[in-house]
């Protein structure tokens, strides 16, 4: 037992340390570089990189550098909050060895065990139990045994609850919605009655979104042969009218809208 | 104990097919067992016989039954008070929302139909209905004319209730919100809930 | 069948808890068997060794076993297949790394609460305690006195894991590490730095 080979030998280049994983890790633990100007992150990131290189993950390797990163994020957190905690800030480097030794110690206890419980679910899958409900008589009280258990009045107040009118919906955030089919048909519906109308005479009181989706259903309808207009200048008032389906097309003199 | 040294490694047909039908919480029909197996509907059909067999040779606590079409175990009979000291402990957990609501509606309106419960309460109340029948606090009690199961409260209801007789239930005018509406309770139930499905 | 006709009106004590346990839904114990059939314990005790005779004595699809504090009826090993092509059942997956170490934890130390897990573990583990909660191996035991959920094997845990009781679980100290192991763990941290700064 032993830090594997394929996590000692892990190169960091990084702003305080050069050199392999084992070794900062040494150094640390004696205090020589301050675990404070270590940048865990960027150990992280070099074993990350590795794995890429290696196109493979081998699961101790992984879970022991977690293990040790672990480890040493939380003696850098308690190094960093001043005076939570002096004995644990002052540990000596043979200490902070012990507790780290105890800290891979104790996970691999369970791991082992882990190892165990595993070949044990391995071996007793094959019985299978039974999972039905219970018969039906079984299901309830015998009506000889039952006593009283409820309060009548929950039932009472239950339908008092149902009484009661749902609050009504507040609709008031609800931006006005328009529907483009709904202005078609209303564009329609104005076109049969009538053959031609001035635009601004019939929407002009409507708010900007509404005359927007106007015109692209007037631009449906002219799609379909069914309506064109007349703009003789620049935001002047536009004329609907209502066309035979053999000849459509906009006079547009200025540009459109 | 010795004689599991004598049986033989894989469990034979007719021990496969016991095995299944404890398992299968409902009955299985001879071609899905013989799917399962593997086998000809012939060969399940004589492994069952096999079983019989064996399970009525001795004192047995299992017997094997065709149900509906399909086979299963059972125990055998002169096992139901030992079954009911052991399994049928009350079971009187406290109710959901969903159910003191169906279950006032039922206790209140009854006989009523699934369909009218659901309109008050404005949601499907299907579960709530299905667990306070399992629980055995309301029964059916036929069908409406349009054919819907109408409910009503058990027996067992007025007891864990302690209610002598439903003319017991509490009067609910303590809870109306709007004790100025005369209308009859069904009517009103049935005018809130349409505002609840369709504010 | 014939052999029906021999066998007795009422069951015997053996075929009576063997009907019990095909119905009761978890592992039921002596005492309660006990109670239900109206017996001793020592009945009860001689009742389960004559069913383990009976069951083992042929080729029969079910044994009983004793998990999780009482006893059970399961299926004999060698069914797993036909049962899975008849109830359309997934195969149990086995146990993945991170689930195996956070049972192992759970079982020894429970009860025990998430963060303890984490500390052991180095890593969070949250799925792994989620799936486990899922598959019904642990389950939620209260709260530590700072609020963290804390939690403990279940009944399931003991039934799938073939364990009469927990006490069954391998000795502990059996994983404990060998002084050597520790002494060279301790070594080959503090050594391998000291030759590479002292060339």
């Amino acid at each position: 037992m032993a830090l594997r080979a394929g996590l000692l030998d892990l190169d960091l280049d990084l702003d305080v340390f050069v050199g392999p994983f084992d070794l900062l890790l040494t150094i640390v633990l004696r205090e020589e570089v301050s675990l404070l100007e270590v940048e865990l992150g960027e150990i992280a990131a070099a074993y990350v990189e590795r794995l890429e290189e290696q196109g493979e993950i081998e699961l101790d390797v992984a879970t022991e550098f977690l293990i040790l990163i672990a480890s040493l994020l939380e003696l850098k957190s308690r190094l960093m909050l001043p005076g939570a905690d002096e004995d644990l800030a002052s540990m000596e480097p043979a200490e902070a060895v012990e507790e780290l030794v105890s800290r891979m110690l104790e996970y691999r206890r369970y791991r082992d065990a882990a190892a165990v419980l595993d070949q044990i679910f391995a071996k007793e899958r094959p019985f299978l139990f039974r999972s039905a409900p219970l018969p039906p008589e079984l299901r309830r009280v015998a009506v000889e045994s039952a006593t009283k258990v409820y309060e009548p009045d929950s039932l009472a107040s239950a339908i008092g609850d149902l009484l009661t009118p749902p609050e009504q919906i507040d609709l008031s955030h609800v931006k006005t919605t328009v529907s483009l089919r709904q202005r078609v048909s209303m564009l329609k519906s104005i076109l049969t009655a009538s053959s031609s109308f001035d635009f601004d005479d019939r929407f002009g009181q409507e708010d900007r979104l509404t005359q927007a989706v106007t015109i692209f259903a007037l631009l449906q309808l002219f799609s379909e042969g069914e309506a064109t207009w007349e703009q003789t200048e620049n935001c002047g008032p536009i004329k609907v009218i209502r066309t035979d389906r053999a000849n459509s097309r906009p006079r547009v003199v200025a540009d459109p809208v | 104990m010795e004689a599991h040294q004598e049986s033989p490694e894989r469990p034979d047909l007719a021990a496969t097919v016991e095995a299944l039908l404890f398992l299968s919480p409902t009955p299985a029909s001879v071609d899905q067992l013989a799917e399962a197996c593997e086998s000809d509907p012939s060969e399940i059909e004589a492994a069952i016989g096999v079983l019989d067999e064996r399970l009525g040779a001795g004192p047995r606590g299992l017997t094997v039954r065709k149900v509906g079409g399909g086979w299963t175990l059972a125990t055998v009979p002169g096992v139901e008070e030992a079954s009911r000291r052991l399994l049928a402990k009350p079971r009187t957990p406290p109710l959901t929302q969903a159910q003191a609501e169906t279950l006032a509606i039922i206790a209140y309106l009854q006989p009523v139909s699934r369909p009218e419960i659901a309109r008050i309460r404005g949601v499907s109340s299907e579960s709530a209905v299905a667990s306070l029948t399992e629980r055995g606090l309301i029964e059916e009690s036929g069908k409406s004319r349009f054919g819907a199961v109408i409910y009503k409260t058990s027996q067992l209801f007025e007891k864990v209730f302690g209610l002598e007789s439903l003319e017991q239930l509490p009067d609910p005018s303590r809870f109306d919100p709007t004790p100025e509406d005369e209308r009859e309770l069904r009517e009103r139930l049935l005018s809130v809930g349409d505002q609840r499905i369709e504010p």
